[in-house]
């Protein structure tokens, strides 16, 4: 096992091991965002993470990117641990993982321009002082993500919040990442929009060998991003598979559900969908977890033991998991497990 | 270096022009700024353009105390023979230079505070910044002005001094809750995460976001600040005779009402017109530095 | 405490009271609302007061002498140093209890033992006051003085038994707090009003005390009414308004002719002994330079002041009133001439640094004429290169930098009247050594010599003898100019005379502060309104 | 007033004056929507379908101006109603879920006295109203599936999810019967899994109370399950109308077509280009078709000249010159 | 309810650790000028011996730490000392004049806040038409205009030009006697079912509440207008009308609710600015109230009186703060009190 890991640490960009983080509200509230969760994402890859809104997928990338501090857990990024405090980091782990946030609207400083908001991170990760070649790396920046030169002079708030993405991403690559996570970038956007940028992202992953962190809570567009998907409920990973693996064979109950509910265009699709469940419930108030299986208040499978005791992680085939009382499978120990 | 020295340049002026027109669609702002820039050039070339400069010194001519206002004196003179024409606009003059002493030195020092404060929100630093800016606010500022000019001696850097004092926890919180939202706005998280020094959040984050609210306030502030150093002159804790102020002329011309009226209404006048401008010119500038929408 | 403000006997006043319409009521502006105790108060607010609702042993006269008041006669031992007072019998108090010499004595004791307010006047000079019968006083004296009988006129002499029936926690021992507190909104006196409603800051009420001894005539004002109204602005609403009828003196002389102009209205004009001068600090550079100080004096042009700031007001060449015993015309002999001025000024040890200090020159904060004074001296000083700054200064500031020779400003413009009428006074409370300073000592000129001058002087009992020697030292000190005397003021009262009639109005009064404001000398017409 | 329910825009116009001249956003739209059936209305952001929806129940900003254009309901023109008959139609016959939740619930009152006062002009005036009101709220709260509704009507609109807020807009516009509903945007702040709920309702209202709707939305899935017809919308106009099947299987405008192409599949087919270029300019909008500039077949004519819209087959009809090639 | 009490407590601690703050500022302030401060008190003439004692009493021969803790002592118990101007205890000053303030204030903030709010509708409704155009010039006038400024002008008008107004200073016009209850003229004349003398304090009061108003009043005008035109575009309102409900409905609850909380947000810091303005009416009206008082205090150097004074108008400012606070979070349910601070 040791062994095993040691070899594939060349390859992993970021493990997450066990993470938890709690909230703790006034009076005595305790918010569960993240109740230990055990991720791998490799080199070059993307590893999905879906769930539905308030389940917990935001608090991940934070506390990964060091907004948060975990409340338990280890993330080892590049083969170092991070620290848990981000001013503790150093200055090339900041720059090799960067962040695109969903709300195009606020990730850019409005009262600069895009070159001004580029020149920041080229400063302090490109090393560069001279101001002309500042400005021509802005410019290459922009050229890499699609957009024309001329937007470096223009505001944020004067161009479409697709293009402003864009900038943002563009504002990421400056310091020549590894990892970049992507919050759930393209939902604020039209459909025609968002696969521009999409298809950024995919063609700027192959040319430079981009790990991403993807947070979604759209399926349809996870089939055709990720290299992997996991998805999140209350905190908990349900299930985590390969893409084509995850699509063609959902295990997990809410899986389905949510594969079920997608409300999809063509004749094709609608035949790989699991066969209709009837959705029901909302997700619970992570302040007030239900005992037991998380999901067991919606779950049309549910069982006794789901209402008291937690499921296991079980791998169902290799690389699939699911952590569910109603699928057999081979258990996984969570402390060191390797999803 | 030369090109894109320029081409931001243009940039830049295209945005100014945008604002400029937007800024000029709403003509009080127009007529703020027409006020205000009067005023100001009268209060510059006061010794240039006023008819009798002396006037506004040590003079005194009592053989012509408390004319009417005439061709010669316009608004009329005072009750030792001064133009008050001339005084009032060297009043204008002293309340500006108050105004803009007050301000300088009260707008850093608050925005700073209250940008550190807001920015390390939750920790013993905005805890000391804020409660002892609460101290400062606690009790309304002309009052604690009052308080202060009156225990010192009465002159003008002394009355300057207490509006300071009393001024500058209005920028601090001012600037709080502007950095304590901004800093919750991802750029400025991500700068956080890039290794954005302290510094740099401060000045190229946070700063240049308060700046609007900042120049807005500040704008209608002079106004205040005016408003504030002629009551306090008009107790007599302000400039002392014979330099005139917009307070102590009103105070010594209030004796006398009614029958030699042009010995208040002028300077009250001034005042109105002095606070009016700058209020105009205040909304205005909120629509100057407003961000630019799509 | 005072806090409810409705007297126990006002329940039947307020019946008739009620409309302004017919009222026999004189409402007087002053500048604020004094305690009626004579041994706290010393404003002048409070001089006008007193001598209303209290009484005193002997009156002042215009010609400066005294006769009898309270007392029906007095004798005076040889040496000068002890005085005998016999009382009228049957002088009530306003709570109807006699007056004996238990008072009299209790109200010396008390005014010397508080030491504020008048007791200044008593305080160093009389050792003890014997009770002889209950109608006989006698004084000790620590020295012979030939004064004494005229300061007697700030004697007032308060109720013994009612006091000390009021004592409350104090700082004086078993006398407690002395009946201050009682004092601060009642009186305890036997004078012709007694207080009848007294409102905190904002106006005190008195009305007649029918058993006054020495009676009233038909029209006298049944009630009068100070009230405390500073603003020009609203004394001549009042005015017009007839909601009003004295205004107080400090208007300026424009208001006062514009009041003139209304219907009814005209102006009382009084010398009570008011001489307008600028006390210089001789003990603060650069100040402290004689030829400085008479250069300044040079600058000032009198004609200018007399007749077009304060007509109807005299030059006054010397540091007492004209009025006042004692007064030498040949004191001071300045007028105004730059050229003269600048004589003074090349003499000077200052003459060339006199560009780099900036002498401060205060007036009296609400008397909107001195700054024109101010004013005047400061353009004709920059002429010489002096630079003079102007302040606007309330008069308890004044009080508080005159406390030492550092804080006292260069000049001031002050008023000095005397608290008897002779100029002997004016001497000791002007010039004598004092180690703490007060706005009558703001010239810091006194010396031991002086002191020893002046104290000679005050303890002649021959009153021509006295005067010489009163003329002589004078002329000896007001050589290096250690005031500026300006003028001795006409002091203007606007009145209601369409229903007022003040019957001293324009004559001749006695030269102490508060004795032109003599209720009894007003007759009232209310039907005439 | 006869009830057939008929609701159509004619050649609608809508600009909104804005400091430097005139937007003109909406620009000669068109929409025939029968009785009881369901209408999908897509196309971009910003392409004015809010703007559409608005201008019906006359809620539209001060800054609008209605160039031309008719908005018939049963052969009336919406649009010259004064202001006692369009209260009417409000009340009777139209209602609104608007697009945003969170701003379009009043913050600073609670559910029950936005509910209730929001039915009490449709309700009969009687004397316990109130009751009625409150019964009929509980229920319809009831219908959009939302648990313990007593409770939220007790709550401040704040204290609610955006979900649970976007139900109460729902449900406001369901509580009392009508002949149109317009459904903004009903579910873009929703989860799949509550979308789907919501959807499911409006569908069964639509069926069993013949209720009309005009659905706005993004999504051509969602259009797939819902709608009967469907509008594709572009910068103001209509592009291409028709069958919902049809136009999904066969669309024939290029716009549809390209938008079509973007939607990732679950098939896992790849992700599309995206259609180059913004939406115009609405201060100087192209001369003729507005999708010009995006347009890979644009020819001269497009530009000079507004395409109308055409059949191109049955029950299909596209606004494009090049229509059949 | 229990939340209120918490956030009492809570508000109230604050509470008291600033006005600690603001009593050590003001009385260190007060204590290193020049000046002795019972040789002010007492005045010029008074003897050595008298001041000697008055020195002992206030322990100024103490240390200023220690001089501090013992003003703080007594000030804690309502003794702040006796005060130079009026020679009577500061608080017995405080206790007269403050009625007198607040009735002054109180009287000018009716008018501000109920003809500020009518102003504002009126603006607001006519959005663009004439009396818009003519509230919206008097109100830039208005605002620009210093109270004290205004004072003179109402005066001249009211005083001189159309006297109308019985007269000016006082609380009421000599003669008419009030039995003071609480120290309210006005409650007490209603007390003592005198109506003319309510009439007359209404007489005497209107000038300078109107020279304190006039300008708030116009500020608020402007506020509520812009933010009702504002949110007369809101989503929440459109849906209101979407769904038919009247439009008068409409405008009198959910539109003018929402929009009214601005204005009373910001009703303490008006308070404050009254206060501040009612130094100088208050003087140039000469009514009797605490500020005319502070004034004179402070022109006079009557430091316990001035010392007292700020501390007392801290507290009126602390409390008027927690009243609009809690105001607003009644009207304004989105604001949770139990939240405090954050
Ligand atoms: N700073 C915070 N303080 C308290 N609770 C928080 C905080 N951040 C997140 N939470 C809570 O943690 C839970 C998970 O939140 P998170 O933002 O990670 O969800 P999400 O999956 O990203 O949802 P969404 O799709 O809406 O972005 C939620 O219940 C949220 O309320
Ligand atoms: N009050 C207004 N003043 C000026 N322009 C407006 C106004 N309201 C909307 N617009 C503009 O009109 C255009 C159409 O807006 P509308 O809200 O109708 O679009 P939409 O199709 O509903 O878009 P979305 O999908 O984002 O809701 C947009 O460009 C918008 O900026
Ligand atoms: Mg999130
Ligand atoms: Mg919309």
């Amino acid at each position: 096992m040791e062994k095993h890991v040691e070899n594939q640490d060349q390859d992993i960009v970021l493990d997450i091991k066990n993470l938890k983080k709690y909230f703790y509200m006034p009076k005595g509230v305790v918010v569960h965002a993240v109740e230990g969760v055990n991720l791998q994402l490799k080199r070059g890859e993307t590893l999905g993470l879906v769930g539905e809104s308030g389940s917990g997928k935001s608090t991940i990338a934070y506390d990964v990117i060091g907004m948060y501090k975990p409340t338990s857990g280890e993330i080892i990024f590049n083969g170092e641990p991070l620290h848990p405090d981000i001013h503790k980091r150093p200055l090339k782990q900041k720059g090799d993982m960067q962040i695109v946030f969903q709300d195009p609207g606020s990730s850019m400083n409005p009262r600069a321009t895009i070159e001004t908001n580029l020149a920041f991170p080229i400063k302090r990760h490109g090393g560069l002082k001279d101001r002309q070649a500042i400005h021509e790396r802005a410019l290459e920046l922009l050229r890499f993500v699609g957009l024309p030169e001329e937007y470096a002079q223009k505001y944020p708030r004067s161009i479409g919040g697709g293009e402003r993405q864009l900038a943002c991403i563009a504002r990421a690559l400056a310091s020549n990442p590894k990892l970049i996570i992507l919050d759930e970038p393209t939902s604020a956007l039209d459909v025609s929009i968002q696969a521009k940028v999409i298809r950024q992202l995919i063609d700027l992953q192959k040319e430079l060998n981009l790990s991403y962190l993807f947070i979604t809570h759209d399926l349809s567009l996870m089939r055709n991003l990720a290299t992997k998907v996991a998805i999140l409920y209350l905190g908990r990973l349900c299930e985590i598979a390969e893409t084509a693996e995850f699509y063609s064979t959902p295990m997990h109950p809410y899986t389905q559900m949510l594969l079920s509910s997608i409300p999809v265009v063509t004749e094709e699709e609608e035949n790989l969908r699991p066969v209709k469940l009837e959705s029901r419930g909302e997700i619970p108030n992570p302040a007030n977890m239900p005992t037991g299986c998380g999901f067991h208040t919606r779950c049309s499978r549910c069982m006794e033991i789901c209402k008291t005791q937690h499921p296991q992680m079980k791998e169902v085939s290799p690389g699939h998991f699911v952590c569910c009382h109603a699928i057999e499978g081979k258990p996984v120990d969570t402390e060191a497990a390797v999803l | 270096m030369e090109k894109i020295q320029k081409r931001p340049q243009s940039v830049r002026s295209l945005t100014w022009k945008k604002r400029w027109y937007r800024f000029s669609r709403n003509y009080m702002s127009v007529i703020g700024l027409v006020i205000v820039a009067l005023v100001v050039i009268m209060a510059i070339f006061a010794k240039w353009i006023t008819p009798y400069p002396e006037h506004a010194g040590a003079f005194t001519d009592f053989a012509n105390a408390n004319t009417a206002p005439s061709a010669a004196h316009i608004f009329g003179t005072d009750n030792s023979g001064r133009d008050i024409f001339t005084r009032v606009v060297f009043a204008f003059r002293n309340a500006l230079k108050m105004a803009v002493i007050v301000l300088t030195i009260s707008v850093p020092v608050g925005s700073v505070l209250g940008i550190i404060a807001g920015i390390r929100q939750g920790t013993w630093i905005d805890t000391v910044i804020m409660r002892f800016t609460d101290i400062f606010l606690s009790v309304p500022s002309m009052i604690l002005a009052l308080a202060i000019a009156s225990i010192l001696k009465p002159n003008m850097t002394n009355a300057m001094l207490a509006i300071t004092v009393s001024w500058w926890p209005w920028y601090c919180r001012l600037t709080y809750s502007t950095a304590r939202s901004i800093s919750r706005e991802n750029y400025v998280r991500y700068a956080e995460l890039t290794g954005g020094s302290f510094a740099h959040i401060i000045f190229k984050e946070i700063l240049p976001n308060c700046v609007s609210p900042i120049l807005t306030k500040m704008t209608l502030d002079v106004g205040w600040v005016i408003m504030t150093g002629a009551s306090l002159s008009y107790v007599g804790l302000g400039e002392q005779a014979p330099i005139p102020a917009l307070g102590n002329m009103i105070s010594s011309g209030i004796k006398y009402l009614p029958d030699q009226w042009w010995n208040t209404i002028f300077p009250a006048l001034g005042i109105i017109v002095i606070i009016l401008g700058f209020n105009l010119l205040g909304d205005g500038v909120s629509d100057l530095l407003a961000v630019e929408e799509e | 405490g005072g806090g409810a403000n409705v007297p126990n006997s006002s329940s039947s006043s307020t019946g008739n009271g009620s409309t302004g319409g017919g009222e026999s009521l004189v409402r007087m502006a002053i500048s604020d609302v004094p305690v009626v105790d004579p041994a706290v108060a010393i404003t002048e607010s409070a001089l006008i007061l007193y001598p209303n609702v209290y009484d005193s042993l002997v009156w002042p006269q215009a010609d400066g002498s005294v006769v009898n008041g309270m007392a029906e006669s007095y004798t005076a031992s040889e040496d000068g140093k002890s005085f005998d007072f016999v009382l009228r019998k049957g002088i009530l108090f306003h709570d109807g209890t006699e007056v004996l010499a238990e008072d009299v004595k209790y109200s010396m004791d008390r005014a010397i033992e508080i030491g504020q307010g008048l007791g200044f006047l008593f305080a160093n000079k009389v050792a003890s006051t014997q009770v002889v019968d209950d109608y006989t006083v006698r004084f000790n004296l620590n020295a012979p003085s030939g004064v004494f009988i005229t300061s007697l006129v700030r004697l007032y002499i308060v109720n013994k038994d009612l006091l000390e029936a009021n004592y409350q926690d104090g700082p004086y021992g078993d006398k407690g707090d002395y009946g201050m507190t009682y004092l601060q909104n009642t009186d305890a006196g036997c004078g012709a009003y007694e207080v009848e409603l007294y409102e905190q800051n904002q106006a005190i009420t008195v009305k007649k005390f029918a058993d006054y001894w020495d009676g009233f005539e038909a029209n006298n004002p049944e009630r009068a009414k100070f009230m405390n109204v500073d603003e020009t602005v609203t004394q001549v609403t009042m005015m017009s308004n007839r909601e009003l009828e004295i205004s107080n003196p400090y208007l300026a002389l424009e208001t006062y002719e514009q009041l003139d102009a209304i219907e009814g209205i005209e102006i009382a004009g009084f010398y009570k002994g008011d001489l307008m001068a600028l006390s210089t600090n001789t003990k603060r550079a650069p100040m402290d330079c004689e030829h400085l100080r008479k250069a300044l004096a040079y600058c000032i042009d009198y004609d200018t002041l007399i007749n077009t700031l304060y007509p109807g007001s005299y030059r006054a060449n010397s540091c007492v009133p004209t009025t006042v015993m004692g007064y030498d015309d040949k004191a001071v002999n300045v007028s105004f001439d730059m050229e003269k001025a600048a004589a003074e000024l090349a003499q000077s040890k200052y003459a060339d640094t006199i560009g780099d200090y900036e002498i401060e020159i205060a007036w009296v904060a609400n008397c909107p004429d001195r700054e024109k004074i101010a004013l005047m001296l400061q353009a004709n000083a920059a002429q010489l290169g002096i630079n003079l700054s102007i302040y606007e200064v309330p008069w308890a500031s004044i009080v508080d930098t005159s406390a030492s020779p550092e804080t006292t400003y260069h000049m001031v413009t002050v008023i000095t009247a005397p608290d008897y009428t002779e100029a002997g006074c004016l001497f000791e409370t002007c010039f004598s050594d004092v180690e703490h300073g007060n706005p009558n000592t703001m010239s810091w000129a006194g010396s031991p010599e002086l002191d020893a001058k002046i104290a000679d002087a005050v303890a002649t009992l021959d009153s021509d003898e006295r005067e010489q020697k009163y003329i002589d030292l004078q002329e000896e000190f007001m050589d290096s100019m250690p005031m500026i005397p300006l003028f001795e003021q006409r002091f203007q009262y606007a009145y209601q005379a369409g229903y007022l009639e003040w019957t001293i109005a324009n004559q001749p009064v006695p030269a102490i502060m508060g004795a032109n404001v003599i209720l009894r000398d007003m007759l009232i017409y209310p039907e005439k309104k | 007033m006869e009830k057939n329910g008929s609701f159509e825009i004619k050649d609608l116009k809508i600009s909104y004056k804005v400091f430097n001249g005139e937007l003109q956003v909406v620009d000669g739209m068109n929409l025939r929507l029968n009785s009881g059936e369901r209408m999908g209305l897509v196309g971009e952001a910003g392409c004015g379908k809010t703007t559409t929806l608005k201008s019906v129940l006359g809620i539209l900003p001060s800054n609008a101006v209605i160039s031309s254009g008719e908005v018939l309901f049963n052969g009336e023109d919406v649009l010259k109603f004064d202001n006692k008959k369009m209260q009417e139609f409000r009340k009777k016959n139209c209602a609104m879920i608007f697009q945003d939740p969170s701003s379009a619930l009043n913050p600073i009152f609670k559910v029950k006295d936005l509910m209730m006062n929001g039915m009490r002009n449709s309700l009969a005036k009687s004397k316990d109203w109130k009751k009625v009101a409150y019964e009929k709220a509980v229920s319809s709260l009831r219908d959009v599936m939302l648990p313990d509704p007593e409770r939220i009507m007790e709550n401040y609109p704040f204290q609610l999810s955006g979900g649970m807020r976007q139900r109460v807009c729902i449900a406001m516009a369901i509580a009392t019967d009508r002949h149109l509903l317009l459904a903004d945007e009903p579910t873009t702040s929703l989860d799949v899994t509550i979308q789907e709920q919501i959807l499911k309702l409006i569908y069964k209202l639509s069926i069993e109370k013949k209720l009309s709707v005009i659905l706005v939305t993004h999504s051509m899935g969602v259009i797939r399950e819902m709608t009967d017809r469907v509008s594709v919308m572009y910068a103001g106009t209509v592009m291409e109308v028709g069958d919902t099947k049809d136009v999904l299987e066969s669309p024939q405008h290029p716009y549809t077509k390209a938008l079509i192409a973007c939607i990732p599949k679950l098939t896992g087919s790849g992700v599309a280009e995206g259609i180059p270029g913004r939406v115009p300019d609405y201060l100087n909008p192209p001369k003729g078709c507005r999708y010009v500039d995006r347009c890979p077949y644009a020819t001269a004519i497009c530009r000079e000249e507004k395409p109308k819209l055409t059949d191109c087959g049955k029950n299909h009809q596209i606004a494009c010159h090049n229509c059949g090639r | 309810m229990r939340e209120y009490l918490a956030y009492f407590v809570k508000r109230i601690g604050l509470s008291i650790f600033v006005l600690l703050g603001l009593s050590i500022v003001i009385f260190t302030i007060s204590r290193i000028v020049p000046g002795d401060p019972a040789r002010i008190s007492l005045g010029a003439n008074a003897t050595e011996e008298a001041v000697e004692l008055l020195r002992e009493e206030m322990h100024l021969n103490d240390p200023l730490p220690l001089q501090y803790v013992y003003w703080l002592g007594s000030a804690l118990q309502g003794d702040f000392g006796d005060s130079l101007v009026t020679k009577r205890p500061v608080a017995t000053d405080i206790k007269e004049f403050l009625p007198a303030s607040l009735e002054l204030i109180f009287l000018a903030a009716l008018i501000h806040i109920i003809f500020g709010m009518i102003l504002g509708i009126v603006s607001a409704k006519n959005n663009g038409r004439w009396p818009d155009t003519v509230i919206r010039i008097f109100s830039y006038i208005g605002i620009a205009a210093p109270p004290f400024v205004m004072a003179v002008l109402l005066l001249l008008v009211f005083g001189y030009w159309i006297p109308i107004l019985p007269s000016i200073g006082g609380r009421l016009t000599p003669g008419i006697i009030v039995p003071t209850v609480t120290g309210f003229v006005s409650i007490d004349s209603i007390l003592a079912g005198n109506f003319a003398a309510l009439r007359d304090n209404f007489a005497h009061l209107i000038l300078p509440a109107l020279a304190l108003a006039l300008g708030n009043m116009f500020q608020e005008a402007r506020i509520t207008r812009s933010t009702m035109v504002d949110n007369s575009e809101k989503d929440y309102i459109l849906m209101m009308r979407a769904q038919g409900v009247g439009s008068r409905l409409i405008n009198s609850k959910y539109l003018f609710k929402p929009s009214v909380i601005p204005t009373i947000s910001i009703m303490a810091l008006d308070f404050s600015s009254m206060f501040c303005n009612a130094f100088l009416v208050e003087t140039i009206f000469t009514y009797p109230g605490l500020s005319r008082y502070a004034i004179n205090a402070m022109l006079r150097n009557d430091l316990n009186a001035v010392c007292a004074v700020v501390l007392i108008l801290g507290v009126v400012f602390i409390i008027a703060n927690i009243v609009v606070d809690i105001i607003v979070s009644i009207l304004d349910p989105r604001i949770s009190i139990g939240a405090g601070g954050n």
